[in-house]
């Protein structure tokens, strides 16, 4: 089992799919219960891996699976290559855990072709899942293209009422930075053949070891980089999310924020940041840039939104905004604050999503000029969404702030200590927007009288909520669960990426090094197998 | 040894959680308010028992690690707390004042909707506000400054329906924020200073340890308390903001008088004297504290002499008293300062409480009249001593405590603080005068608020007046109490020169003594000075409430025509000297301009207008070649043989 | 004297291929190319070549111009000459004076440089111009010339096909 | 002396006017006539090549090109038979059914 | 004589001819059993030239890896030839799968029909076989012809006519470019074959440098590249593949496509590689400049069959692309191509086949509104094959790109991939807009009239089989082009 875990957790969402199509489409309760019961048993498969503790002492790739794919000889090789370390493990997690909520989430709100609904979130999970594990470039872009394909028809059949221009857009936009990342990879896996340093197939680890020139890297970096930005999304690349996010259907949305943009930042931190480190200095000074105009901009501009969805989109922006000058600071602070505030946005925007679609659900609209004194008539779903509130203010306690101040930490110990200082101004803004947005649907008098009738949130409303509250409040107590699992990954990275983790000034730390180091052979070892 | 330290806490967070959970079910008020009480009243217990222990102790600085919290590399960073002289007095005054106002609560908040909520969120308050004073490290201390905003912010938002209490609890939440976003900065550059250095730390025994490897009175030394005192600012109402504190009073009274005024709001002047080390090093740092804690107490004075409402009245005296405090920071006074800190405390909670009390029985008198008039406004007021004898003489005796009266508490603390501004090595001549000044004025204000409410005519409407009760025993009781200590409580600190042995000071030495003495910071000057200013400022206080017993009682129509002659100035004091109007002009309207801007402007017209535009242009290119293909056979053999002769043509040459 | 066939001739041949794009009526047209045709068979018998002149006459002057004065007839478009029976005379006459630049250009430039095969004047005099034809066919081209069987096969149901009336 | 040159100068005149002729009648007859134009230009060169290089795939290659014609003359006739059948015309400028 | 007959004898290799041959034989057979079958009975016409098509595909594999050359070095039957039959083979048999009841529907039952797709095969086989430029002008022909009277098939509908006289005279046209051009390479090297071309400017470098020899090399591509469709030598394409019938459309964009690669990597690889340097620009532009004009045109289409006309030009482009990195990986890359775009357009058109009325003038975007509600399967079908035409993963489609692209890459043309992969980009959007139309909107009509017949479900079938097999498990197909390729 063990041994091929991570493709029995990949590919069990699609063998779901496969029986999905002989369920009878009428019966929207079975459709349902089923797919939840799918993404159940696969969060059930994916729970060994976070007890493991072989993360807490090895940064290297664990559960690896390795076979040969296409092998064109001196054409180019193709490898299933999977394996999961301490930076995926999170990212995995979060997915298996989002997927079953997501689902839940749909109980009422899909009426329209539910059998289809499920099936695409299914093969969504199979993607993002695929994603996180690939070990292989190759076969990491063929999930990373995968995903796009579930998402679209689900913005585009169960969205709003633009939701064909927003899934379009979604598609396009993010199309085009993938293709120039295909680009990008082939040329990185023939530089490297010809280079004659020894390969397999497009794995990364290998390719981890290239040292390719500084032009070249310059080039590769911008490919990957842009691609990636584009999914994050920064600052300018944004505006794909905000229609996408507010035509999306409840569930696409969650898993939009929650898995989708992690994509984007997962991919600079495992792919064009360790594989291009030369140029990385170049480029971060300009990326730190646009994290920081991202902050502040996603949150004035999300101020003023008058639709809650979109708002919750741009604080999106402000959000990776961080993720990013955190991963961007290259150290093991900052770098670990990104990570976290990955698995938190997740989280908590996942949660303010739900709750719009709870609004949304009980007065099909989202217009926070049609809402105002709900905290009276929902005082259970007022206080849930609250506690989103805060965590996605970053409040002391609650995840935000682990993550929001680990990576203003690193920042402040990087050389982008400037930007870091406006990204805290990211601070003071995000409770201006959300602590509006929560007084004017919340707070006051009903005054809409079609808001005299909302019911508070329901059982299975409450369960899906409770879940995500739980992450909440444990990470911003216990977040060690997930740091110490992260650091030997996280080290083992940043010096991939040239970036000395940190000035190792106690000897507790420097053990935690020994089988970063160890880990290399191994690794390759299994590469040859 | 000092184990049990965390109960402090966790008692109250208990009660939090019970009441948020449960509250609802329990129908039965005293149940609620008593458990939530009853909670407080253990956590000050453990608080007295462990002051006690610390007081009988040599080693005076005590830590207990809880748990790691967050342990990233070399930066790892535990749950834990922090008990030494300066933190043991802040939890007394917190779980002491705070146990009588939730006793208070729970008459004063009787019949409320929402009651368990109200004292979950007190509850949630007092722990997050213990751990504040608790923390062991800075983050430890950020959780709790944090949720004091957050407790703060639900507490002022409590009567959620009304516009202005959201808006104002938003407000207090958001410029709280302004603060935490200098006190973040100011924390990250020092870890990244102190890491810079070998030291990576945000536990506030190994930074006071470690400071001196930063350079004194440098750059970087001076940013980050710069930045500090920014967070300072914010949670402590000083200039430049100090704007919500006032618009805090929409919140429930018991409320403004925990929060608003004994402790959350003086959770700045802890943290600087909670990092006396660091401050003591950046003498411009401390010059700003000073000037800026002098001007907060004089400008916020002058806007209360011009205020009618009782609540408002106390708010900007409370940030006046703050002022002083910071004024203390700011000189070196820190131990004067935190004393002034509990005595303020005492006496402003007694206040607000009997502020309240005023209100709860008007509010019941306008009820039972069925009218609609504003139970907070002084002008309806007057002559109620008689109608509530206990409130009037507690109140009485605080308004002459915070009044600088001598052998009352507040002269003791605020004496002691006009000294060493006037003394003090980092002290000035004119932060004095501020002060005195500031003095005078507040004793004139809060005359006149005793005057205006409790003397003279009854000024109520007619079908309300013969309704005004005293108030029920749960809220004369703290009212009592406070009273008691709001004129003993400055004896423990009675200064040297009047014949004491200051054992406050004394005390809290530890804590300070090293700072004050590396920095060479302490007062000096001669027993006639010393002598000579304090009768000085008492007879400016006396001054004051001679002038507001003129205006009020005497000649009741002297303030009107005082008015007339003084129209624009008093415009201008009365609307709060327009600050809260330039904020909106400064950030607010902005903030709003740029954002509608950034969205409607940059956003959809230019970022995603490139982006559309180049699908309109990648279109308008496939239908403009689209006309090629005209169906003409013509064109395409055109079309062929251009192609042709080009490609021949072009290699051919 | 050979030149003077030539270049009498190429102008012939010129001229009246000119006359082809120019005609109003088709059949004129026809007529031209023609002559055209005869033309070139002198050439070809220049270039010592009966047989190619002989299958010129043949095939293009007699079947396939047959074919299409015949078709010209049977649409009856003799007699329904439009006004306008040309256009873009700007730009094809200058794209044609492009073709002629480049083509003169390119032959004047270049070399035909692939000489020295075994075919010369006195074989074909000797062997007879249709016996190498016929060689060169069976022997070194002999699927094409099968292929164009198929070719013509194809034409033939092709063209039955289409001009069907019924289905 | 004549050489292989003047013939290919010869037949690039002949093709350009058969490019030119194509470029510009209306007539699909025409057309098609002037095509032939072109395809006997390439005849020459084959031929005039073919005996300037001295072996026969030219003279062969012409014999094909002869073939071809006639089919293509077949197709084609029949093509525009059936389309004048329909529309009544064989200007080119009407077969623009299809565009865009 | 005897001398003669023997030596002619001697040239012929019927090995090398077999499948063309066993393809024509069959094609006349089946001339004669439609003469003699019932008048708009043609079904088992169809399916005698499907085991036609069987048969001749067993003959080709027969020769896989046992090149056979013949005729004096007309034609080579070599692994590449092979690999280009079957696809022209498979080509021809789905769009023989798809037309039967098409004719029927549209009114045409004449079985003439299946023996002309048989010829046209045949033609693309020496197309592909030839190394002889007159039997590779020959084939061509057989080719064209066939095509020209398949495209005006029917002949009582104005729009094929008008498709088959455009193809018609351009392709004259085009002819006359390509003669002129062997012609011309004729009279710098004194031969028609190709490996006798290449080895002439081998022993001569010289004439790589004549401007006559440049001329003809380039005249004579203007023939191919006018078949393979390649800008500014493809306006022929959209009018033509929306006027003729539709199956001989999927047909055309597949197979006769496919043959003229064949020719043109032959003649260019082998024959002109004298001129490389020339060439790989010329290529670079003309592939850049088709696929952009292809994609950019496609996007403002409405009717169905004119856009994947269009994209038909575009994935033309995407295929040259493999051309101009001249190299293995590049040059096998178009055979894998091929083959991919064979089995994803000729799916696509067959699923449009299955759901236009008569006439199909409901083929437009606004006629296929919620068709992914009304016939799931059909949508999820169709869907496939836009994802391939995309070049999504796991699609053939993906693949084929990524091979491609990966020969430009590894010759150094990084912009030309840049290039490409924006273009595919651009065309993102007008296959999308079919999805949104299947999918997004809702419908307007109820499809009563799709009704799902046989040989065309197979095709779908066997259509999507190949693009999934050759997206997920590429690598054995990957491996014959790779020893199909030079």
């Amino acid at each position: 089992m063990a041994d091929y875990l991570l493709s029995i957790m990949t590919f069990f969402p699609l063998l779901g799919i496969l029986v999905l199509l002989f369920l009878p489409r009428d019966n929207g309760g079975l459709l349902k219960g089923f797919t939840l019961a799918v993404s159940l048993i696969t969060f059930a498969i994916s729970l060994p891996l976070a007890f493991d503790n072989v993360f807490t002492t090895s940064g290297g790739m664990h559960y690896r699976e390795f076979y040969q794919w296409i092998n064109i000889g001196d054409f180019f090789q193709m490898n299933y290559n999977l394996g999961v370390d301490g930076i995926s493990l999170w990212l995995v997690m979060l997915t298996t855990f989002i997927v079953p909520i997501t689902v839940l989430s749909t109980w009422n709100a899909v009426d329209k072709n539910i059998k289809g609904f499920m099936a695409m979130l299914l093969l969504l999970e199979t993607g993002m899942l695929g994603a996180f594990v690939s070990l292989d470039l190759f076969l990491f872009y063929i999930f990373w293209e995968l995903m796009l394909i579930p998402m679209y028809f689900l913005i585009g059949i169960w969205g709003g009422q633009n939701r064909i221009y927003a899934a379009v857009k979604f598609f396009i936009y993010t199309a085009v930075g993938s293709l120039l990342m295909l680009v990008a990879i082939i040329f990185v896996y023939y530089f490297a053949v010809q280079s004659g340093a020894p390969m397999n197939g497009f794995g990364i680890q290998e390719l981890y070891k290239l040292d390719l020139p500084y032009n070249a890297q310059f080039w590769l970096f911008l490919a990957f980089g842009f691609s990636f930005a584009i999914k994050v999304p920064m600052f300018p690349l944004h505006t794909w999310l905000p229609d996408a996010h507010t035509e999306a259907p409840t569930a696409g949305s969650v898993i939009l924020a929650a898995v989708l943009l992690k994509m984007g930042t997962y991919g600079y931190v495992r792919f064009a940041m360790p594989l291009f480190p030369e140029a990385l200095p170049t480029f971060i000074p300009f990326l730190a840039f646009l994290s920081v105009v991202g902050i502040i901009y996603g949150s004035l501009v999300a101020m003023m939104q008058d639709d809650i969805k979109k708002l919750v989109a741009y604080s999106s922006v402000a959000h990776l905004g961080f993720v990013m000058l955190g991963v961007f600071s290259l150290n093991l602070q900052g770098l670990a604050g990104g990570m976290i505030q990955m698995i938190n946005h997740g989280i908590s925007t996942g949660a303010l999503f739900l709750i719009v679609g709870f609004l949304y659900e009980r007065r099909h609209t989202r217009l926070i000029t049609e809402f105002g004194g709900v905290a009276t008539k929902m005082p259970i779903f007022a206080t849930i969404f609250m506690i989103v509130t805060f965590s996605s203010i970053g409040l002391p306690g609650t995840n935000g702030f682990v993550g929001e101040f680990l990576a203003l930490m690193g920042a402040f110990q990087s050389s982008l200590r400037w930007y870091a200082v406006f990204a805290t101004t990211g601070v003071i803004l995000a409770a201006v927007y959300m602590l509006w947005v929560y007084q004017r649907v919340m707070f006051g008098k009903v005054t809409n009288p079609k808001n005299e009738n909302l019911k508070d949130l329901s059982v299975r409303e409450i369960i899906i909520m409770l879940p995500l509250l739980l992450f909440i409040f444990w990470i911003g107590i216990f977040p060690n669960t997930f740091f110490s699992k992260m650091n030997p990954a996280m080290e083992q990275m940043l010096i991939q990426m040239g970036a000395n983790p940190v000035a190792v000034v106690e000897p507790a730390t420097s053990e935690t090094h020994a089988p970063a180091h160890s880990a290399t052979p191994a690794t390759q070892a299994d590469g040859h197998k | 040894m000092y184990s049990n330290l965390w109960l402090i806490p966790f008692f109250p967070l208990v009660g939090a959680i019970f009441n948020g959970l449960f509250g609802k079910k329990i129908k039965n008020e005293a149940a609620i308010g008593g458990i939530a009480t009853g909670l407080m009243f253990l956590s000050f217990l453990v608080a007295t028992q462990n002051l006690f222990k610390l007081i009988g102790d040599t080693e005076k600085v005590h830590e207990l690690v809880m748990a790691s919290w967050i342990n990233v590399g070399n930066f790892q960073l535990n749950w834990e707390f922090l008990l030494d002289p300066l933190s043991a007095v802040m939890i007394m005054v917190v779980t002491g004042v705070g146990t009588l106002i939730h006793l208070y609560s729970i008459g004063y908040m009787h019949g409320e909707e929402g009651y368990y909520r109200f004292f979950s969120y007190m509850n949630l308050f007092a722990f997050a506000m213990l751990m504040l004073v608790l923390g062991g490290n800075a983050l430890v201390m950020f959780i709790g400054w944090e949720g004091v905003g957050l407790c703060s912010y639900l507490l002022i938002g409590y009567y959620y329906e009304k516009k202005s209490a959201s808006t104002a609890a938003n407000k207090a939440f958001i410029v709280n924020r302004v603060g935490d976003f200098g006190f973040l900065c100011g924390l990250l550059t020092l870890f990244w200073a102190l890491a810079d250095k070998g030291v990576w730390t945000l536990n506030f025994v190994k930074i006071a340890e470690s400071g001196h490897l930063l350079e004194s009175g440098g750059l970087l030394i001076t940013v980050v308390t710069l930045c500090f005192f920014l967070g300072a600012t914010g949670k402590s109402a000083q200039i430049p903001l100090f704007t919500w504190l006032p618009d805090a009073m929409e919140g429930p009274t018991p409320v403004s008088a925990l929060i608003h005024a004994a402790t959350m709001v003086t959770a700045g002047v802890y943290m600087i004297a909670r990092m006396n080390g660091l401050f003591a090093m950046a003498p411009a740092t401390m010059m700003t504290i000073a000037i800026v804690g002098g001007l907060t107490a004089f400008f916020a004075a002058t806007i209360g002499l011009a205020q009618n409402d009782i609540k408002r009245v106390l708010a900007y005296s409370t940030v006046s008293q703050l002022g002083y405090m910071f004024l203390a920071m700011g000189v070196g006074a820190f131990s004067a300062g935190i004393f002034h800190l509990m005595t303020h405390a005492f006496f402003k909670a007694c206040l607000f409480l009997g502020s309240g009390s005023v209100i709860h029985g008007l509010h019941h008198a306008y009820h039972h009249a069925h009218l609609h008039d504003d139970p907070q406004d002084m002008r309806n007021m007057g002559g109620l001593r008689k109608k509530m004898p206990i409130t009037f003489i507690t109140f009485l005796v605080s308004t002459i405590a915070i009044s600088g009266i001598p052998l009352f508490s507040g002269f003791f603390s605020k004496d002691e603080i006009l000294w060493w501004s006037f003394g003090s090595t980092r002290g000035h001549w004119m932060l004095w005068v501020l002060g005195a000044a500031a003095a005078g004025m507040t004793a004139f204000y809060m005359f006149r608020l005793v005057f205006m409410t409790f003397f003279g005519e009854q000024k109520t409407a007619a079908r309300a007046k013969d309704h005004i009760p005293e108030s029920p025993f749960t809220i004369t009781i703290p009212l009592m109490v406070l009273g008691f200590f709001a004129v003993v409580g400055g004896y423990i600190g009675v200064p040297k020169i009047l014949g004491g042995v200051n054992r406050f000071d004394a005390f809290l030495a530890p804590v300070f003594e090293q700072a004050q003495h590396l920095n060479e910071i302490h007062a000096h000057g001669t027993h006639a000075t010393e002598y000579t200013l304090m009768a000085i400022s008492v007879a400016i206080a006396i001054v004051g409430i001679f002038t507001a017993w003129v205006m009020y009682i005497k000649n009741p129509e002297l303030p009107g025509q005082f008015v007339a002659k003084f129209a624009s100035a008093h415009k201008v004091i009365f609307n709060k000297w327009y600050i809260d109007e330039l904020y909106d002009f400064l950030f607010v309207n902005p903030c709003k301009k740029i954002g509608t801007f950034l969205w409607r402007g940059i956003d959809v017209k230019i970022v995603d207008g490139v982006v559309n535009g180049c699908a309109w242009v990648v279109k308008g290119i496939g239908t403009g070649l689209r006309y090629t293909q005209s169906g003409y056979l013509y064109n395409y053999a055109v079309a062929m043989v251009i192609g042709a002769v080009v490609i021949v043509g072009y290699f051919i040459f | 004297m050979e030149a003077i066939l030539f270049y009498l001739t190429a102008t012939v041949a010129i001229l009246s291929a000119f006359f082809v794009t120019k005609c109003r009526n088709p059949v004129n047209s026809a007529l031209n190319l023609v002559t055209t045709f005869l033309c070139l068979a002198v050439f070809y018998v220049m270039l010592e070549s009966p047989f190619m002149a002989a299958i010129q006459i043949m095939v293009y002057a007699g079947a396939i111009m047959v074919l299409i004065v015949f078709v010209i007839m049977l649409l009856n478009l003799g007699l329904t000459v439009k006004t306008r029976y040309s256009h873009g005379l700007a730009t094809s006459g200058f794209l044609s004076a492009l073709v002629l630049l480049i083509t003169t250009y390119m032959v004047r430039a270049g070399e035909a440089t692939g000489i020295g095969g075994d075919v010369t004047s006195e074989v074909i005099s000797s062997y007879g111009h249709t016996e190498l034809i016929g060689k060169a066919m069976f022997v070194d081209f002999l699927l094409p010339f099968e292929i164009a069987s198929i070719l013509l096969l194809v034409a033939i149901v092709g063209a039955v096909i289409l001009s069907k009336r019924e289905v | 002396m004549i050489t292989v040159n003047h013939y290919m100068l010869l037949s690039a005149i002949l093709f350009s006017i058969g490019t030119f002729g194509v470029l510009t009648r209306k007539n699909a007859i025409v057309i098609f006539m002037c095509i032939e134009v072109m395809l006997n230009s390439v005849n020459l060169t084959f031929i005039a090549v073919s005996r300037h290089v001295g072996n026969m795939d030219g003279q062969i290659f012409v014999f094909f090109v002869m073939t071809v014609a006639a089919a293509e003359a077949a197709v084609g006739l029949a093509l525009m038979i059936a389309f004048f059948r329909n529309s009544d015309s064989i200007d080119v400028d009407d077969f623009n059914m299809l565009k865009w | 004589m005897e001398n003669l007959v023997q030596e002619a004898i001697q040239n012929v290799n019927l090995q090398a001819i077999m499948p063309s041959l066993v393809l024509c034989v069959f094609g006349m057979v089946l001339l004669m059993v439609s003469v003699f079958s019932k008048r708009g009975s043609t079904t088992h016409v169809a399916w005698l030239s499907i085991v036609a098509l069987v048969v001749t595909g067993f003959v080709s594999l027969s020769g896989w890896n046992n090149p056979q050359a013949g005729f004096a070095g007309s034609v080579l039957l070599d692994n590449f030839a092979t690999f280009f039959s079957m696809i022209c083979l498979v080509a021809a048999g789905l769009t023989i799968l798809m037309s039967d009841d098409y004719l029927r529907r549209e009114g045409f039952p004449v079985s003439e029909y299946y023996p002309l797709i048989l010829f046209t095969t045949a033609g693309a086989m020496w197309m592909a076989s030839g190394t002889d430029l007159m039997t590779i002008f020959l084939g061509l022909e057989v080719l064209s012809v066939s095509l020209y009277v398949l495209a005006g098939f029917f002949r009582t509908q104005t729009r094929s006519n008008e498709a088959g006289l455009k193809y018609f005279f351009l392709g004259a046209f085009s002819t006359g470019f390509l003669l002129y051009g062997v012609a011309l390479l004729y009279a710098v090297t004194g031969t028609t074959k190709i490996d006798g071309i290449a080895a002439y400017v081998q022993a001569n470098p010289a004439s790589a440098m004549n401007t006559m020899f440049i001329a003809g090399g380039l005249l004579l591509l203007v023939g191919f590249l006018f078949k393979i469709a390649a800008a500014p030598f493809h306006m022929w394409t959209p009018d033509v593949y929306q006027g003729a019938p539709t199956p001989i459309t999927a047909f055309m964009s597949a197979g006769p496509k496919a043959a003229a690669f064949a020719a043109l990597m032959r003649v260019t690889i082998v024959g002109l590689e004298g001129l490389q340097s020339e060439l790989t620009a010329l290529f670079w532009v003309l592939a850049v400049l088709t696929m952009t004009v292809g994609n950019f045109i496609a996007l403002s289409q409405k009717d169905l069959k004119r856009m994947l006309a269009y994209s038909s030009i575009s994935h033309a482009g995407y295929a040259m692309v493999g051309l101009v990195a001249w190299n293995e990986i590049g040059l096998s890359a178009i055979l894998f191509y091929m083959l991919v775009y064979t089995f994803m357009n000729m799916g696509a058109f067959a699923v449009l086949i299955l759901i236009g009325k008569k006439g199909e003038d409901n083929l437009t975007l606004d006629g296929i509104a919620g068709l992914g509600y009304k016939k799931p399967i059909l949508g999820v079908v169709l869907t496939i094959f836009l994802f391939s035409l995309m070049g999504l993963p796991p699609t053939a489609g993906f693949i084929g790109k990524f091979y491609i692209f990966s020969g430009a890459i590894k010759a150094g043309y990084i912009w030309l991939a840049v290039l490409g992969v924006l273009n595919s980009a651009v065309s993102l959007y007008y296959y999308l807009r079919v999805m949104v139309q299947m999918y997004f909107k809702d419908p307007e009509e109820d499809f009563s009239w799709v009704t799902i017949n046989v040989p065309t479900a197979i095709s779908i079938i066997i259509s999507v089989v190949g693009v999934l097999y050759l997206g997920i498990v590429p690598g054995s197909v990957i491996q014959l082009a790779k020893l199909a390729g030079f």
